[in-house]
């Protein structure tokens, strides 16, 4: 049955024996003293977590973004690239989708192919099956932290390697791993594996080691950010209770800067509240933007654009990580040189506006968070009212109810029946609340800024409305 | 387009391969049911075999496949001998989304894709419109042939 | 004697007689009201006026950048393919160095050569040896207006016979040409050659075809926005007694926001003020967003991030134009790629941003307006002083005494005195008033805030603190 | 560098031909100052010939070049021959700045330079301290051979 509930010792290293049998070199991880031992070994500024505390103290945002080769050298190469040219303050990680996936055999098979004809055959990097030395060789190879940062089902192996290996930083994110990264798995296989990871990560932090879990709550663009925001804490409680004290709050942007803020300002307060109404009153947040899941410009000037927006989003929130993506993401796996262009973009107008004194319309903001507050409370408090104050509890039932819904998610579970669209100045309104348990002057607010768009356009919302929506940022426009 | 609701065709469609990225063919299915055709979405992390049983249930004109692995070449290798084993050898094969690891002509890609056996290539951010007008002739030059 | 004293149309007329006799194409555009009639048959937003009004009103920002090839083609080929790919709305012209000095000879010899080899090697488009039928063709090549976007001491002939050839833009601002663009020329002299251009503006204006001005007032980096300010009110004092209207006001950012919005408000306020002090009640404004001259970024990364700071600024001045600069500005003459991306890029911005509500500390800028205002006005109440009423008279003797001043002219008049430096927040200040004539409690406000940066540094400023000012943009900080 | 107040050289420095980029040299002859070096700017837009006269004038170790038309290759042709000529045979050349109007390898671009008898050349955006090391081995290299 699906509990909120941390793992006892004793089941966390049962289940461990079982994850290091996935595949030969589990073996090699098997002793957690030893990858404490190394951890502080490693300079203070290679953890993660200290890093990311400076970047705090200091008014810093560091850029990272995913990145991966098959091979290690390969791999060290694109890193070392990275921070040399593009002045990188962190590196992404991103496993490939094989291995996200346990087939760690068709891994294995593409990284022989890759040695053998000199080229990367993987769109990641094949974690499980380089093994706990070459990923401290990776960590060592540069002056920066690895940010391992993605989402899989089951990333139990493959979170356990990263963090022997040196790493101090993953992404287990139940809601986001959960609609996006599996078709087929049941809510409750994943949530236990995300224990597991979680579990794992408070070990280490318990034992001198911090380690920061980032809560991606990613959703495909166009879906309010009351949704995201409502995922996303479920997923931080889930965290929380296994032992993760620090949390890096992916903040997604659509575009519309007031909203962009206020659903950062309202993730962030809401998330300590509901943290602290829950008992959690040790947990540190850094925020972090980023743009929602969308499509990218295939057009390299307007990527930049992105880019800048991307940056300006985590100036005006207050974050410490810029989590961007390359000039190339709309065409293929980056290059070096689109890694280093795009950091040195970022990094500079990161310097550029540091000390500047940027802000949005406070009114607005004011209003937009009101309304989005009240959103998000809905959803929680009757999720926990589903749960008996188990927010995974109740979850679980709110899946099934589409109470918690994902119109693009890959996972079959989903109800898909919530439908978002933006108005006129690029924000992102329910189109459809489908089963949320929102009070009536909500689904009004809403249906009344959706009619201000139809009267502009002088024409009805229709799918074509919705396509050019999830489409208008890799136009170049943020509402068309 | 099907505005006078009579059926234009029936699409199989889904993503192949261990790939999760759904966004854009329900974008694309979404489209196809506008225009009038009838939509057998597989959904995501399907196979060939999924896609094949798929179509001899509905009997349909046209399998769209999406990948965004960047192993779309392997992961269609042998597909249209299956589909002909399978009795379907004239089926219409369309593919799309990021389909090779590294960025290369499209007039390579397209080649190399038709050279696997699909009937239309398209790259990332094409127009479902596009793809309409496309599927339309195909299927219409389809049904003459077979008369 | 120099006086700010509109040419009779006689003077005007017999003065052109000798400038169409500077080169052989002149005589093609004796017929000055057939190049109105051929104005009138474009269409109406080939007009800048039209199209910065339209602009305005409709809260859009347009790029421009200089771009100029040797050859007709080749020109031709750069807009055209900058107006498709990177979706121009405005595209900006260069003459040559050699033409901008009227060796117009040079210039032939080296155009020559470029239709021979096929490459361009000249720096600019050579206007005057191409002449008036050329100038047309590329004109109608093109659905955007061109816009002539330079400066010279005598630019007579070259603009007339851009003029003639459909263009209703051009840049004849004294101060910025007299400093800038000639190592030798008399004040004297340059002041009556813009007096020339200025009335033949005047004239088309007068006849129904309204010409812009722009008021570039560009300085190179680091020497405050003040001095930069009171050298452009002067020089628009020249452009509206020959009759011109419709004036682009450039306002260079140096990069710290407060600064370059104050300035940009305090030079079109002062302006409005003075104008309407000599009796000039309807002129038109239009701001104008670019970087002070200053070296670019050698790495392209960094340079998309100055195009960015160019939009931004562009978008809270509330500009029309957004003056930028391509990503192979530091090394090169552009090719049609780098404009291109660079164009796309800043429109995108632009997109995002056009309807956004970003905001600048208001308390801030106020203080800073108020400190600038005061400066301006001690400068051109003495000029005003001097001249006895008339600016350029008091203009004249202001640049003797140094008054006027810039230590970074090319032209050897200069006093060479004033210097600048930035403070912590990279905003210019005074590190030498030279002879401006500032009260007490001016000096002691910048010395302070220099003092302010020399105890965060714990070392005293210097000349490599100079040197760093001026190049810190290009190595991506706003001040190290 | 300079600092028991020693001459460590002479050197004129300028802008050669239509050129009005003054803002680098200006840069670079306050270095050079401070360096400990009499600098005898001749300005902007000037001649070979008044570069040379300016050296005849000071007796000057080094002429500093700035060019930043593109038009540099030209503006330098025969510099080292009219040097020679007005008995400068062993005068250092240096030039810096934009030099050509496309963007090429700077290897290639140094090795033009050099091939016109320039003895140092520099891409935009050099740092002042390494021309200074380099002027200041250069000359004492040069008062060696001399010796
Ligand atoms: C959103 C996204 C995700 C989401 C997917 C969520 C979801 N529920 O679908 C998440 C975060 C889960 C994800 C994960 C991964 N992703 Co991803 N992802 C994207 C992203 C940013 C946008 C895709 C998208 O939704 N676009 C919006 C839709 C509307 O556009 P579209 O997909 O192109 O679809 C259009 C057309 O292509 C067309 N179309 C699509 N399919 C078909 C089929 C037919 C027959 C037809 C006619 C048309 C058609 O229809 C649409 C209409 O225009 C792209 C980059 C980009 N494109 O900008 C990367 C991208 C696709 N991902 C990529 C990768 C590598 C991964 C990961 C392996 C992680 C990693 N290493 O980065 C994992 C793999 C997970 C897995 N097991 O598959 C790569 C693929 C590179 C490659 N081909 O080599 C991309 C290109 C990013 C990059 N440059 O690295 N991703
Ligand atoms: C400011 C500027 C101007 C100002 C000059 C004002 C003035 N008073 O000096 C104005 C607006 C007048 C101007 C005009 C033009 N400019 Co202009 N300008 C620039 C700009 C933006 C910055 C130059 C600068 O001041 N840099 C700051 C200083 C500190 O750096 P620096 O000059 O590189 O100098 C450093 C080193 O190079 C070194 N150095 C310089 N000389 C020497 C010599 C020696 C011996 C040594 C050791 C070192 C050295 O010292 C400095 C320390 O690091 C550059 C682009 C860029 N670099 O980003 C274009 C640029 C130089 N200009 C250019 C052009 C073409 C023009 C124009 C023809 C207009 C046009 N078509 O765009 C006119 C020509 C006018 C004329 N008659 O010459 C081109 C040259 C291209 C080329 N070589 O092919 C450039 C590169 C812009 C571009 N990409 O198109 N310009």
């Amino acid at each position: 049955m699906i509990r909120n509930k941390k793992l006892s010792e004793d089941e966390f290293f049962k289940q461990r024996e079982e994850v290091l049998e996935q595949w030969p070199t589990g073996k090699e991880i098997v002793d957690l003293d030893e990858a404490i031992e190394y951890h502080k070994s490693l300079p203070p500024l290679k953890n993660a977590v200290n890093k990311l505390k400076y970047a705090k103290e200091h008014n810093e945002i560091y850029a990272v973004c995913g990145a991966g080769k098959a091979t290690m050298e390969e791999h060290i190469e694109l890193y070392q690239y990275t921070e040399k040219e593009g002045q990188a303050d962190l590196l992404g990680l991103s496993p490939d989708s094989m291995t996200r996936q346990n087939n760690y055999e068709g891994a294995r098979r593409a990284l022989d192919e890759s040695i053998k004809t000199g080229e990367s055959k993987l769109n990641g990097l094949p974690v499980v099956n380089h093994g706990v030395a070459a990923i401290r060789k990776m960590v060592e190879s540069v002056n920066v932290p690895v940010l391992p940062r993605y989402g899989a089902a089951d990333a139990r192996l493959c979170d356990d390697t990263l963090l022997a290996g040196g790493c101090s930083y993953s992404a287990p994110d139940i809601f986001m791993d959960f609609w996006n990264q599996h078709a087929k798995v049941s809510l409750e296989k994943a949530i236990s594996t995300h224990q597991y990871v979680c579990r794992l990560m408070g070990y280490y932090t318990e034992h001198g080691v911090p380690i920061c879990a980032a809560a991606q709550g990613l959703y495909p663009a166009a879906i309010p950010p009351s949704l995201q925001t409502a995922n996303l804490i479920l997923s931080v409680m889930l965290q929380v209770e296994q032992g993760v004290k620090y949390i890096s709050v992916k903040c997604p942007a659509h575009g519309n800067l007031v909203q962009d803020v206020a659903s950062a300002e309202v993730r962030c307060n809401l998330l300590q509240l509901y943290l602290k109404k829950l008992g959690h009153h040790d947990v540190e947040l850094f925020p972090n933007s980023s743009f929602s899941l969308m499509q990218y410009p295939v057009e390299v000037g307007a990527n930049f654009a992105v880019v800048f927006m991307n940056t300006l989003v985590g100036k005006l929130i207050g974050a410490q990580i810029n989590d961007i993506r390359t000039v190339a993401e709309a065409k293929a796996i980056p290059t070096k040189e689109d890694m280093a262009y795009t950091f040195r973009t970022a990094k500079v107008i990161q310097n550029f506006l540091q000390t500047q004194k940027i802000n949005i319309d406070r009114k607005e903001i004011d209003m937009e968070a009101q309304m989005e507050e009240q959103e998000v409370r809905s959803i929680l408090d009757k999720i926990l009212e589903l749960g008996d104050g188990d927010p995974l509890a109740g979850a679980a039932k709110a899946v099934v109810s589409g109470i918690l819904d994902n119109p693009f998610a890959a996972n079959r579970a989903a109800a898909g029946k919530v439908l978002g669209i933006k108005d006129c100045e690029g924000a992102i309104r329910y189109y459809d609340t489908g089963n949320l348990p929102f009070p009536k002057e909500i689904v009004e607010y809403h249906k009344g800024k959706i009619i201000e768009r139809e009267i502009k356009r002088g024409k009805k919302i229709d799918y074509e409305t919705l396509i050019s929506d999830l489409l208008s940022i890799s136009k170049g426009y943020l509402v068309q | 387009m099907g505005v006078d609701n009579k059926l234009m065709g029936t699409v199989v469609t889904g993503v192949i391969g261990e790939d999760v990225h759904v966004v854009g063919i329900k974008i694309i299915e979404r489209a196809l049911n506008d225009a009038g055709f009838k939509v057998n979405s597989i959904g995501a992390q399907v196979s060939q075999e999924e896609f094949i049983d798929a179509v001899v249930e509905t009997n349909a004109d046209a399998i769209f496949i999406s990948s965004f692995s960047g192993h779309a070449a392997i992961l269609v290798r042998s597909f249209r001998d299956k589909c002909a084993e399978a009795g379907l050898g004239d089926i219409l094969l369309y593919i799309g989304g990021s389909l090779l690891l590294k960025e290369e002509l499209w007039e390579e890609v397209e080649k190399k894709f038709k050279g696997l056996g699909m009937d239309r290539v398209y790259p990332p951010g094409i127009s479902p419109t596009r793809v309409l007008e496309d599927l339309e002739t195909d299927i219409s030059l389809r049904r003459r042939v077979s008369k």
